[in-house]
Order: C-alpha cells, then structure tokens, then sequence
C-alpha cells in the first residue's frame, strides 16, 4: 500500500487536492457537504414558500410549476440524505476521527480513501448536472418508486431518473470504498495496548454504521441497477406486462433504507457519546452496555425495513411481525439515550457550545423516537402514512443526528481540524437559532399530519379538507421557522470563516479530553503522531480517583 | 513509526505456514461434480433433479471456499463477515417471499 | 452473546488472530459483493418460483458453453491457488507464471461468453425479449465485468511478483478469483441447467 | 384533546384508529415529557459548580446499569401493549373481509380515479358493467368490497374521512373493504407521488342512503345501456 504517508507531499495540488492524507480527505468531504446543505437548504426554503404561498414567483427561485415542485421534493430527500448526512457524518468525521482516534497515522488504504472522494466528487458533479439536462431533475421522490421513475413516458424527462440513479450507484460506490477502510482501520491500524473495547464510541459507532451500509446497500445496488436498464434498454424488471413486480424495488429500496437511517443515525450517537463525557467530566455511563445496543440496532435494522411499505400492497399479514420487531428497536435505541442522559447525572456540566448542541440533539431526538411508534403501529399507519406527521417524524429522528450532531462536532473538533478555536458567543447564538427554528418548523407538521395533509402536494388548496385558516396558519408556522432556520445559519458560517482567519489559536487540548487526538498538536502534522502513543486505558477516565486532575488521557502512563 | 499490518502481510506471505491440501485432488473432485450436474440436467427428473443440482453447487461452492479460498485456515472471525452478509439476504429472502411469489398478481 | 466469547471478542487484538489489513478488506470486500450478488440471486429465485413458465425460456441456453466456462474457471481457480502457494514458498516467478495461466482463463471464460452472447442474440434472444433473459444477461454481465475487473487487478500483480514486490497480493486476487469463480457455480446451475 | 384536529369520521373503524391514535399520543407523549423533563433537571441540577466534582460513575456492573436497562425493559413492555392493542385493528382492516353488500373495482391512473360497478348481476367484467369517472357513489352502512388496481404507476388510495388508505399497485389486484357510517360528501385523493399531476389527482364520495344510491344506480345503468350499441367503449 501507500508508502508515501511517510514523505510529507509536496506543492499546493499534492497537499489540498490530490492528497491522500486523511485529514485532508475528511475536510475535502466535509466542504462538499456543507457546500450541498446549502443547496438542500435553498430546496427546503423553495418548498416551504410554495406550500405557504402556492402559485405565486417565489423571491430567489420563481414561479414553482407542478412539475418543478416535484422535482424540487426529490433532490431535497436525495440531497440531504446522500450528499449532506452521508458525507459529512460518515466520511468526513469517520476519516478525520478513526486515525486520530486509535493512534494510527493513516487510514489502512490512504489511496483507496482518496478514490473513495473523487468518486464522491463525480456523483455530485452528476447529481447536479441533473438539473440542468431536458426535462429537468429527477421527479419520482426520493424513493425512485418504480414504475413511475422506470420510464420517461410516466415521469418526464429521460435523463433527469437516470442521472440520478447513476449518481447514487456512483456515491454508493465511494462509500463502500469508504467503509471498507474504516472499518479495517479500526480492526488493524489501532495503537499498542488499545483493546476493541477500548476504542472511543465514535470510533465503534462509526464501523458499525459501516458494516451496516455495506451488508444493506448491495441488493439495492442490485435493483438500481435492473431500474437502469429498465429504462436504457427496454428490460422489464419493474414492469408488471413483462412479469415483473413494482413491490420488489420497494423491497429493495427499504431493505437498504431502513438500515440506512441507522447509518446516519449511529455516527451522530457517536459525537453525542464523545462529547457528553467531556463536559460532564465523567465517565460515560455504561459504555460496554451502549455498544452492545448499538450491536443490537445494527442487526435488527435488518429486519424492519417493511414497515414504510404497511400499506404500500404487500401481504398484510407481513404487517404485525414488521410492526413488532419496528417497534422493539426502540428498546436499544431508548438504552443508549438513557445512558447518554445517565452520564449527565452526578456530573459538572460547563454548557459549553458542542454540549448544547449534543443536549440538543437529545431533547429533540426524543420526540422523533417516540413519534416512530405511531409509524411503526400499522393501524395508526393507515392514516399517518404519507402525511406531514412522517415529514415532521423523519426531520425530528434525522435532523439531530445530522445537523446538531454535526455542529456539535464542528464546534468540539474544529480547534483540531483547523488549529482555531470557534468563537463562543456566535456559537451560542447559532445554538438559540437552531433549536428554537427546527421546533417552529416540524411542530407544526405533527399537526397538519393529524389534520390529513398528505405529502408531496404543491399546494394544500387543492383540497377541501384542507382549505382553511388552521392549515394556513400551520404552514405559514412552518415557513418562518424554515426562513429563521436557514437564516440562523449565518452565524455558523460567518463563525467558520472568521475563527478560520482570525480565531484564538488552539492548543493541543482544549477541552482537556481523554482521546488520543487530543495528545496531537492543532492541527496535527502529517502523520499524525510523532510518536507512536501507547494506551493504557478506556477512552472515558474522567474524575478518576486514579488521577489528581479530572481527565486521565488514554495514553498516559500508568 | 512502523506499519505492522505490512510487515505481518509480508511474514505471511512467505512462512507457508500451514499444510497445503491437495490442490489438485479438490480440482478433480470439483470437476466430477459439474460433470455430475450437467448430466442431471440432461435427465429431467422434476423436482429431484433441482435439488439434487443445487446441493452439488452448493458442495462445490464450499470445497472452493474451504480449500481454495482457505477459510478453514482462516480465524473464524471470517466466517462471521461473510456469514453475517449471508443472514442478511435470509432476512431478505424471508421477507420478500410472500409478496413476490404469492401476491394477489392480475395477468 | 455468551461470557466467553466476550472475553474473546474484548481481549483479542485481530491483528494477532492472523488476519492481515490487506485480506481483512478483501474480506468485507466480498462480503459486500456477497450481498449484491445474493440479492440478485434471491430476486431471482424468487421470480422464477412464480414464474415456472421461464423453462421454456431457459431451454435455449448453450449447456455446453456453460459446462466449459465451469471448468475453464474451476481450472482457472486452481492455478491461481497454486500462484499463491509459490508466492508462499518465494518463488516469484513460476506465481507470475501460475497468475499468468489464470488470467489466460479469464481470456478464454470471456471469448466462449462472447460466442454465447452472439449466438443468442442473433437467434433473437436479447435482454428486452423476456424477462429470463433479462435477467439472463444482468447476472452474466455483471459476473463478467468481475471477471475482467479480476484480470486487470491479476495482471498488474503478475508484472510486480515478478519482481518480487508484495507477493502478498497474489492471495487477495487469488480470493477474489475464487469468490468470482463461485458465483460462477451457483449461475450455471441457475441460469443453465434448471429448465 | 388533540383528536379534534383529525377530519371528520365517517367509517366503521375511523373511530378504532382515532381511538389508537390518541392512546398511542397518551403512552408515548408522557415518556417524552417525562424524558424532557429528566433532561433538563439533570442538566440543571448538575452544572458546573466550583467545588463539586464530578462522581466517578463508569457503570460497568449490572447493578449501576439498571438505572437504564429498567426503564427500557418497561418500555418494551409498553411497546408490546401498544402493539397488543394495535394488532387486532389492523387485523379486521385489512386482513379479514366481512360479507359485502356492494362491490366496486377502483382504478388509479395518470390523474384520475375510475370507478367499475358490476351492474345488475353484481360480477365484474360482465356485460352489464359501468364506470364512473371521478366520483364513487357508495350507499351508507353497507360493506363495500373494492378492488383496487392501478393502469400505469403506484397510487394510493386515500380517504381521509373514512381513514381509508391503500397503494395501488401495477399488475395486482389488491381487495379491501369499508363500511361508511355518514352520508356526505367526501374527498379521494391519491397519496402516492405519481408523476405531474399528483396534487390535482382527486375525485369526490359520495356516501348516500339506500334510496339515493338506487336511483344513482339506475340512472347509470340507464345512460350506459343506451351507449351499448358502441362498442370498444372500454
């Protein structure tokens, strides 16, 4: 493998652009996806005025036609989902924490993770040229249910379904190249003395959401394949005349979806895990107990795909058991939220800016997990199904794994990335921001769920049931805390650009955390350690009576 | 600093630690086995004939993963990946069954 | 999970279990490869149970070519183990050779598919025709494209063994041969010999 | 109590799911509030104050691991209630067929529902079928069997006021059954993103008494039998 970890590389290309170190690779990663949160971000904004305002130009974009609005939906789902959640939360943290973490100087194949984002970078490339191509983006949902998005006469476009499918294909391609190297990293590169039950969460959480990707993603990838040709070359995989069976990609799909929750959700548990110690100074609580539910959720996020598809045709006997074992991955999903809170118990919490975010992430991920009962319970389903009370559902279970979790991330681990501190005061601002907006936003969505409002219409008006004052108020709710969310970015970003240029210098611990990154100056040079560290303990020493001062770093000596 | 993995991969590459089987033995046997196949297919006995083809594919299949592939060699901690991904197409198989072979289809 | 196995699991430095990071990725590797060739496969079988009338359709494969394809690649497979036996043993030439001879199968593997494809195609059967050819040709493409992602990996290994340069490598490929070679065992029954 | 803001009630089990939906609301909202409130106490009542450490807690025996796994073994508990007391709902929606007094085959296509009754002889794909475009006419308290198809790509099926909904799939024919309990007028419309259209794709109920629906009946029957003489009319 890639022996050239050694020799620093040269010039401004070898450095930033064609790098294999994976410090850069994360960053790489992570601008790409900050860059398409903002994207997405404008999509959610076109969709919120559409709904408030149906039919009239909308400031920044225009006027929403039916088909645009369609199209709109789908690359917001994909946008976010695929090019913000997977490479900010998986490759970027993966690639700059895994190293960092188990005291190794690389990823097990530096050159394969520099593949891995190139191939990423061309999915994007493709992704968004979708937009612009005849007949516009893709338009069938995020979901890509065939046969509507299995044939141009059905959805529009000709090319708009197919670049999209190619995108996907490409950016799953890159993320099992991804994978491969997290989770060989983790199992073979880690420092002398570090046992797997050593390792940091963030690190076992990060394989596992891995193992989970690559075992799901493969009969989809199978199945995106058979609706490509389906619609390149006139094969019936997903058309009913010619035998096939429009459920299976369902199947499919969710086979790969549901587990794919769990992949973005896992790596946000991971930053919330590493960072609730930190500021409680104490240890986490019940840390062999959380990676075994997390082993748990792993497995069993096999096994409940089809409850997005309880009233989507398939045998309603399949219903029940779906249900059952749906709603009984609660169990460890509620373990690990309970010993994230038990950690807080009996410790000395400094609200600094990441644990708001993480606290955050937890006070709003509560209503998201116990909202996924009323989905998970078919009959409730019946009529829940395909309304708003799903939209507000997946935001409140996605948005705090992806973006406090994220910003919580960027706030403890910026100093490391950057070598700058972030600053505080607009950091809390951002915080204020963005819960009170992300709550403004989805509340009101349980309600227009309850009321019946179904998803993906461009405008409630059409309806009679939903003609009237209470749903426009709802919406228009919605949209400001839409607006104000967007908006309360502003300090996040003008933070990240100012603290870049001018931000207090950061020392090699700020937080006087335990990991192994923090033993490295910020930023840490090519090759990570100078040294190679030992490790003599848990990641999670804090307040140990073994030591004078409130945090016992892993490598410190007995 | 030093990369152990590299250093371990070249160790084992060259050792030949275990005891080789008899490669060509396995090869012959394997085969025997296709011939078996296709004459079975010629004959078209219904229902034993599937099964019987299958079972010799899936013999055939463990012969080359145990002996060729050395997986028996290996920590068991192999069999657990690939078993793992096996599982995972049972849940599949499982749970796809009843709508795709026995669905209330109109033709 | 029981004590023991815990203690294993916690105690064990994989490293030590004797599982270098190159194989080790080629492990997970094919794990994920397992699961879309399996779900392909499971699709399929599960089509075909619903629909038996795809015989009449499976008759018109070449058992022929397929039974020489078999045996192409099942020799194929042996000399690729035994390239790694000599990688074992140091002898870096005759594993370029064995490699050399597997990558040679990979050639033939492909010209009799490519006989096979154009015989079919100009008897009419073509992918759109039905849905067993369809799926006829998704699973054999894809495998091919495997077996030539398999003999350029092969061939840029066998120009470095030569030399001496990660003898190693000779066994990933070579796993990678077999796994190839195994998807080919359970095809051939599937899409040729169960009619 | 948040039911109020569902729609109107209209079928024999819109009261069931309602009924579910609230006890679900009940269980799982006071676990989250409880939750909440744990949160920000613990928060609270554990900041940083000068001179008191942090209690060195890692909770690695069973003992200190029950503070969680309790709780969460109550929860499972409560999961399995809930799925107790859901189960049968959806058992006598979906999975059982009562005797039906009506049939009618629903038809989802590129923007529109089609509506096939049987006619006199109560068998469809019979001579004496006719179809409706737009508006389905069902008579009240009587089981209506329907079966739902689709020409071109997924639709579903969705009835807000008879808490109503079922994809229609391509090349199935998926049957179902409800029982409206209110003469009115209700909205069909098509929950299943399918292309365009989608937003405008919805058609009318009309739920009437026995007497309406005969005569509804008739006056179809009466205008299609004169169309007879055409025929390729479907």
């Amino acid at each position: 493998m890639a022996h050239s970890a050694h020799h620093p590389p040269v010039g401004f290309l070898g450095r930033y652009v064609f790098s294999t170190d994976h410090k850069v690779i994360a960053k790489q990663y992570l601008f790409t996806g900050i860059f398409m949160a903002l994207v997405g971000g404008f999509l959610a904004y076109v969709i919120r005025m559409q709904l408030t305002f149906p039919g009239e130009s909308i400031p920044g974009y225009g006027h929403v036609s039916f088909v645009h609005y369609n199209a709109v939906v789908t690359l917001h789902g994909t946008i976010m989902i695929f090019w913000v959640a997977m490479p900010v939360l998986l490759a970027a943290l993966a690639n700059f924490l895994i190293p960092l973490m188990i005291g190794a100087e690389d990823m097990a194949f530096p050159r394969l993770n520099m593949l891995s984002y190139w191939i990423f970078l061309l999915s994007t490339v493709v992704l968004l040229s979708s937009f612009f191509v005849p007949g516009g983006a893709a338009a069938g949902g995020w979901t890509s249910y065939p046969p509507l998005s299995g044939s141009a006469a059905f959805s529009g476009g000709q090319w708009g379904v197919s670049l999209w499918i190619l995108a996907v294909a490409l950016e799953f391609a890159a993320f099992l190249m991804g994978g491969i190297n997290f989770i060989t990293t983790a199992f073979n590169m880690r420092a002398p003395g570090m046992k797997l039950f050593d390792m940091p969460i963030m690190v076992w959480l990060q394989v596992v959401a891995a193992i989970v990707f690559m075992l799901s993603v493969g009969p989809l990838i199978a199945g995106a394949v058979m609706l490509l040709l389906d619609r390149l070359v006139g094969t019936g995989f997903f058309d009913p005349a010619a035998g096939g069976d429009p459920l299976l990609f369902q199947h499919l799909f969710w086979f790969f979806g549901h587990p794919e929750v769990y992949v973005v959700l896992l790596p946000g548990f991971g930053v919330i895990g590493e960072i609730l110690p930190v500021f409680s100074r104490k240890p986490i609580f019940g840390y062999r107990m959380i990676i075994y539910a997390t082993f748990v959720t792993g497995v069993m996020s096999f096994i409940v795909w089809a409850h997005h598809q309880f009233i989507a045709g398939i045998d309603p006997r399949l219903a029940t058991p779906f249900s059952i074992t749906t709603i009984l991955i609660s169990v460890p999903i509620a373990i690990m939220v309970f010993s994230y809170m038990a950690t807080l118990w009996r410790g000395s919490i400094e609200f600094k800016t990441p644990m708001l975010f993480a606290l955050g992430a937890l006070a709003v991920f509560l209503l998201g997990g116990v909202t996924g009962i009323h989905n998970g319970t078919p009959a409730a389903d019946i009529f829940l199904h395909d309304t708003y009370f799903v939209v507000a559902h997946f935001h409140y279970a996605l948005i705090p794994p992806v973006f406090f979790a994220f910003f919580a991330a960027m706030y403890y681990w910026f100093p490391k990335m950057f070598g700058r501190m972030l600053n505080e005061r607009l950091g809390v601002a951002h915080f204020v921001f963005t819960f009170f907006f992300m709550n403004l936003t989805f509340l009101p969505m349980f309600l227009l769920g309850f009321m019946g409002h179904q998803r993906r219409i461009a405008d409630p008006r059409v309806f009679d049931t939903l003609r009237n004052a209470q749903v426009e108020n709802l919406h228009w709710l919605a949209t400001i805390g839409a607006i104000g969310l967007l908006l309360g970015q502003i300090p996040f970003l003008v933070n990240l650009v100012m603290s870049l240029i001018r931000g207090e210098r950061a020392e090699a611990n700020p937080w006087r955390a335990n990991t192994l990154e923090w033993t490295v100056p910020s930023p840490p040079g090519h090759g990570n350690f100078e040294r190679q560290p030992v490790v003599y303990r848990g990641p999670y020493e804090y307040s140990s009576p073994e030591s004078s001062e409130d945090f016992l770093p892993q490598n410190a000596a007995p | 600093m030093s990369r152990k993995p590299e250093s371990s991969e070249q160790a084992s590459a060259t050792a030949g630690a275990h005891a080789h089987p008899n490669y060509i033995a396995i090869w012959s046997i394997l085969l025997f086995a296709m011939l078996v196949s296709v004459l079975l297919g010629e004959l078209e006995i219904p229902g034993f004939t599937t099964t019987l083809i299958f079972t010799i594919a899936i013999v055939k299949a463990y012969l080359v993963a145990a002996h060729f592939m050395h997986i028996k060699s290996e920590p068991r901690f192999v069999v657990l990946i690939l078993a793992s991904a096996a599982a995972c197409l049972y849940f599949l198989f499982i749970g796809l069954a009843p709508d795709t072979v026995f669905g209330p289809f109109v033709e | 999970m029981d004590d023991s196995t815990v203690a294993k699991l916690e105690g064990a430095n994989l490293e030590d279990l004797g599982i270098p990071t190159g194989r080790l990725a080629m492990w997970w590797f094919l794990a994920s490869e397992i699961s879309i060739f399996g779900g392909l496969v499971c699709i399929f079988v599960l089509l075909r149970w619903r629909h038996p009338e795809w015989a009449s359709e499976a008759v018109h494969t070449i058992n022929a070519a397929g039974a020489l394809n078999t045996v192409v690649l099942l020799t194929s497979s042996l000399s690729a183990v035994l390239a790694h036996q000599a990688a074992e043993d140091g002898r870096y030439r005759k594993a370029a050779r064995l490699l050399g001879a597997t990558f040679g199968g990979g050639v033939i593997f492909l010209c009799v598919k490519a006989y096979e494809y154009s015989h079919e195609i100009h008897a009419g059967f073509v992918p759109a025709r039905s849905m067993f050819w369809s799926f006829y040709y998704l699973m054999t493409g894809l495998h091919a494209l495997h077996v030539i992602g398999g003999m350029v990996a092969m061939f840029v290994i066998m120009l470095s063994v030569r030399k001496g340069l990660n003898p190693q490598r000779v066994e990933y490929v070579g796993i990678y041969w077999h796994f190839v070679d195994i998807v080919w065992i359970f095809l051939f029954p599937l899409l040729y010999l169960a009619s | 109590m948040f039911d109020s803001w569902l729609p109107e009630a209209a079928s024999s089990y819109a009261e069931k799911i309602d009924g579910l939906l609230v006890f679900i609301t009940v269980i799982v909202g006071a676990w989250f509030l409880a939750s909440e409130a744990l949160l920000v106490y613990l928060a609270l009542r554990y900041r940083r104050v000068e001179g008191r450490p942090a209690a060195y807690i890692p909770a690695n025996t069973l003992r200190v691991m029950a503070v969680v796994l309790v709780p969460c073994v109550v929860i499972l508990v409560f999961d399995l209630v809930i799925d107790a007391v859901a189960a049968p709902v959806w058992h006598e929606i979906k999975e059982t067929q009562p005797p039906h007094d009506a049939l009618i085959r629903v038809s989802g296509e590129q923007w529109a529902w089609r509506f096939f009754y049987p006619g006199p002889d109560g068998v469809l794909d019979s001579a004496d079928d006719f179809e409706v475009v737009n508006e389905m006419h069902v008579p009240v308290g009587a089981v209506v069997l329907f079966e739902l198809v689709a020409k071109d790509v997924l639709h579903s099926l969705w009835i807000p006021a008879l808490r109503l909904k079922q994809d229609a799939v391509p090349g199935r024919s998926i049957r179902g059954w409800f029982k409206a309990t209110r003469e009115g007028r209700y909205e069909i419309i098509c929950a299943e993103i399918c292309g365009f259209g989608h937003t405008l794709m919805k058609s009318g109920l009309v739920v009437e008494n026995q007497t309406a629906y005969r005569a509804w009946l008739d006056s179809q029957q009466g205008t299609q039998l004169a169309e007879a003489g055409h025929p390729g009319q479907r």
